[in-house]
């Protein structure tokens, strides 16, 4: 049976550079990059080397670039030690509703400590509003944290625009990047922020690497305590492996970018028409056009969505849904809803990512196979039968 | 995740449909959980057997497949016999659910009570079902 | 030139087991294991096996183990997260003064947050007293965290005892064993601990990953949010190879603890005797049985401890010291100064730490080469000058 | 972390040992920090002219290497030359230091100033050097 991978948003393959590099890490530079003797020198070296790698891609300095356990964790370090360190300037936050699990949690957590958070709300392709969040600016607002790019839909955020008024007035600017590193132009002078998230195995690298660009004079406060690696924010023994791999991953992933996001674009255009032509009831969710060039998010009405991934995977196509069962928890996608859709919408939505491994024949078996499963659980479901009476559907 | 006999239920789902003349019908469920289960019921009124069964889902592989598994259960079964049909025996059946699927077997056992009350309703037999039972359903 | 690598508490070198199980990981297994299709279904069983193997390591159920980024991530859990979820039933902490920087310096945070810390005080040899542990405690009491055994000097606490008492007053009690695992016997039950910490690189598996048992039953308070990976205790995509290279390593080292702790003990005495009997003026810190097998620190009194590093690390021997300048900071280790050794004695002391590469050959080697080193550098220092004059040492 | 030149300054001291009857003598730093410097000075009284110099150190090897370079740097040189000798010139002759070790460039100039300290004390000339200044050095 054919495999089609087109989940590469919730992760990608570790390319073969960068096992490589890892493999030589592991059994060559075993040093503790700590230690001063001819063991742990070249450990501390491959670390700064990668440090640079990093910084190049998104045009920072390396003394800027921390690397953390993940893309959650860099999230969390910006947004929490950022507020942590400027409580007295202030206890009013921004974000927006859409934002991912590692930003918006870090808000709550937030407002249990006494800080109050204005969550901006998103239009019918999820993007938001910079009127609102002019808006939403208060003297007392510290930290400011909004998405480069929606994990979900795709949606590209007005990133630059917001980076601006904030460094116009002295606030905090963090953007999570973790979907867009490696997929759009990423560059932290142009997106005027403070700081900056991205995470390795989104870009062809390995899991459990993330890094955090903290704009030189800016300063949080530490979740963490203990060594003083990565100044202090990320301490414990680095993750020499990791951090080379990230650095060879993000390295590729910026210098092949413009070819393979057109290439990308083309496929999931295709994958798009494909599927809302030959499937009715059927819609595109997020924008058409100023989303990234790899996601494809459909609503298929009237069917629910892990029902949906596991059928396709069972004809070997793996994708996601922002359907209720996939997380365990009984809501359906929060970025779906704040769009506003409604709830058989979003239940039955699905999520394909295109990455390295996309060809055409992968569309074209998506768009081959995806009919009859839709077809079968249609035919299952007394939801679509509610349609097709011209019944209401609750 | 799922077991083999999850997985084998969802993909070949047991008495999926409607059945026109049905003796009762039941829907539980609502899009907000993102689960909607419907059973049809054929009992015999003379034997109390139910001779067919059938449902139609909206929802995951767990409601597909302790949908599809309850009907197996209960077909051929008299109602006392389907009356006493737990979620858990349903579970069971299927070699388990993950827990945050568990939800997922209670909707099937409230779909057949569903179905038989309102049997109950159409027969004018007792079958000791009462309307206020389905809104504080032990979801465990 | 020989190449003698003597700081296996530093870190070790990745076990060969461990490289081809995480590259098999890298190269074939790649999904996200929290995706449902047959891409992720892999590596979360993946997770689940390392998981036994880490529980089964050290007597716990694998319910109770949480993958964490590093031994420091756990130890901060345990005592940041702990403290914080129980404030309520009091606000003291007890501790000791000769914890490693990850618990030293998440009480030195608790105690900016109204927490009070009691640091118990050490002996000679650097143990703790149970009967101080017990005129510590107090009615407040609500979390103790007491190491394993010492990383430096290698002393062997009596935790047993302690987590009893602990156990007994319904205290939380977490303990440090990053140094024991695969050294000496390590079992939660025994131990009578709610919180243990360890970490992969130092039993030859990957830097980078560490873990937390958690008894069934305890809570804490979550230092970083975001998805709901590791019980929302380590959220952020699961560091899928290195959790499995932590289960390769820590299940080959427990199996050759017995063998290899008697064979490297042995070395250990022998390089101890060695070096003492060749060299005047050293002296043995930590106890002489009590301590870890392949644990040796020895001060040599009137030269400084990273110019004997640099000195041996240029005659191919990789070793660590309790010096100030080896850290950046000029303060000479706090583990050797709360022992009572005076400044002088500290600056001078060398950890030669044991493990699988360890031959005799390397014991000689280090036995012949180090006292050159050592006449040399004392041939340079005033403060050997004056100790041969008959003058007192500032 | 160290250059080529620390590393052959450290390895290879150069002016290492005591001069018996030394016109200068000044001990630096203390045990607590970890760097204890000492350098011997021979003057000339005529010429003013620094004969020769040696060190002795206790301490790391940026301790080691600094104090090595700077008595190659003010042997031969005049007194008021040895007076100018900043402690950044010294970590530039050896390609620089990390952050954490300048303070041991500053203990380098520190010894030698307390040595010609000594020389202006026993001397009796007025070298413009005052006790007090080493109080506060500037530890930069
Ligand atoms: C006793 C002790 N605790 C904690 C740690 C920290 O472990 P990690 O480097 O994995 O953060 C170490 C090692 O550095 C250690 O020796
Ligand atoms: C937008 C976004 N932010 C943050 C994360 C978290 O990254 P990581 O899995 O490395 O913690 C992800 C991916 O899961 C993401 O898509």
């Amino acid at each position: 049976m054919r495999r089609v991978y087109l989940d590469h948003g919730a992760t990608t393959p570790v390319r073969k550079e960068v096992i490589e590099a890892m493999m030589q890490v592991h059994s060559e530079v075993f040093g503790n990059p700590s230690s001063i003797h001819s063991f742990g020198r070249p450990a501390r070296k491959l670390i700064e080397e990668a440090r640079e790698k990093v910084a190049q891609a998104i045009g920072a300095d390396p003394k800027e670039i921390i690397f953390t356990g993940s893309g959650t964790e860099a999230d969390n370090i910006a947004i929490i030690g950022g507020a942590r360190a400027n409580q007295k300037k202030g206890k009013h936050l921004i974000t927006t509703v859409v934002e991912h699990h590692a930003v918006l949690d870090a808000f709550k957590s937030l407002e249990k400590e006494g800080f109050e958070v204005t969550y901006l709300s998103v239009d019918g392709e999820g993007a938001v509003s910079v009127e609102e969040f002019q808006n939403a600016l208060r003297d007392d607002t510290i930290l400011v944290s909004v998405m480069h790019a929606n994990n979900e839909v795709g949606t590209i955020q007005p990133v630059e625009e917001i980076g601006k008024i904030c460094r116009e007035r002295k606030i905090l600017f963090h953007t999570d990047a973790v979907q867009t590193v490696g997929k759009v132009p990423v560059n932290v002078k142009e997106i005027n922020c403070d700081f900056l998230a991205l995470s390795g195995h989104k870009i062809y690298g390995p899991k459990g690497i993330g890094a955090l660009y903290m704009r030189r004079g800016v300063r949080v406060q530490p979740l963490y305590h203990g060594g003083g690696q990565e100044r202090k924010l990320r301490p414990g023994t680095e993750n020499v492996a990791n951090i080379v791999g990230l650095g060879v991953a993000i390295e590729h992933a910026v210098a092949e970018m413009p070819a393979e996001s057109a290439r990308l674009e083309k496929l999931r255009d295709r994958l798009i028409e494909g599927v809302l032509g030959s499937i009715e009831e059927t819609r595109l969710n997020g924008p058409r056009t100023k989303r990234l060039p790899h996601n494809a998010n459909i609503s298929i009405e009237y069917i629910e969505g892990e029902a949906l991934i596991l059928s396709m995977d069972m004809k070997g196509m793996a994708v996601s849904s922002g359907s209720a069962c996939t997380s365990g928890s009984l809501d359906p996608s929060h970025v779906l809803m704040a769009m506003g859709l409604t709830h058989t919408t979003a239940h039955g939505s699905l999520r394909m990512t295109l990455g390295h491994s996309t060809t055409d024949e992968d569309v074209d078996y998506v768009i081959t196979e995806l009919k009859p499963i839709v077809d079968k659980l249609r035919a299952m479901s007394p939801v679509w039968e509610r349609f097709q009476k011209g019944l209401p559907i609750h | 995740m799922y077991t083999d006999k999850v997985l084998d239920h969802f993909t070949n789902p047991r008495n999926v449909g409607e059945i026109e003349d049905a003796s009762g019908v039941g829907e539980v469920g609502n899009m907000k959980c993102g689960d909607i289960m419907k059973m049809y019921l054929k009992i015999n009124d003379e034997t109390n057997v139910i001779e067919d069964v059938t449902f139609k889902t909206f929802g995951c592989g767990a409601a597909i497949a302790t949908s599809s598994m309850s009907t197996e259960m209960i077909k051929g079964k008299s109602i006392d016999e389907a009356l006493n049909l737990t979620n858990r025996a349903i579970a069971d059946a299927l070699d388990g659910l993950p827990p945050v699927k568990m939800h997922c077997s209670v909707l099937a056992e409230e779909a057949l009570k569903a179905a038989l009350l309102d049997y109950q309703k159409k027969s004018g037999k007792n079958l000791g079902l009462n309307e206020d039972d389905f809104e504080d359903w032990d979801e465990e």
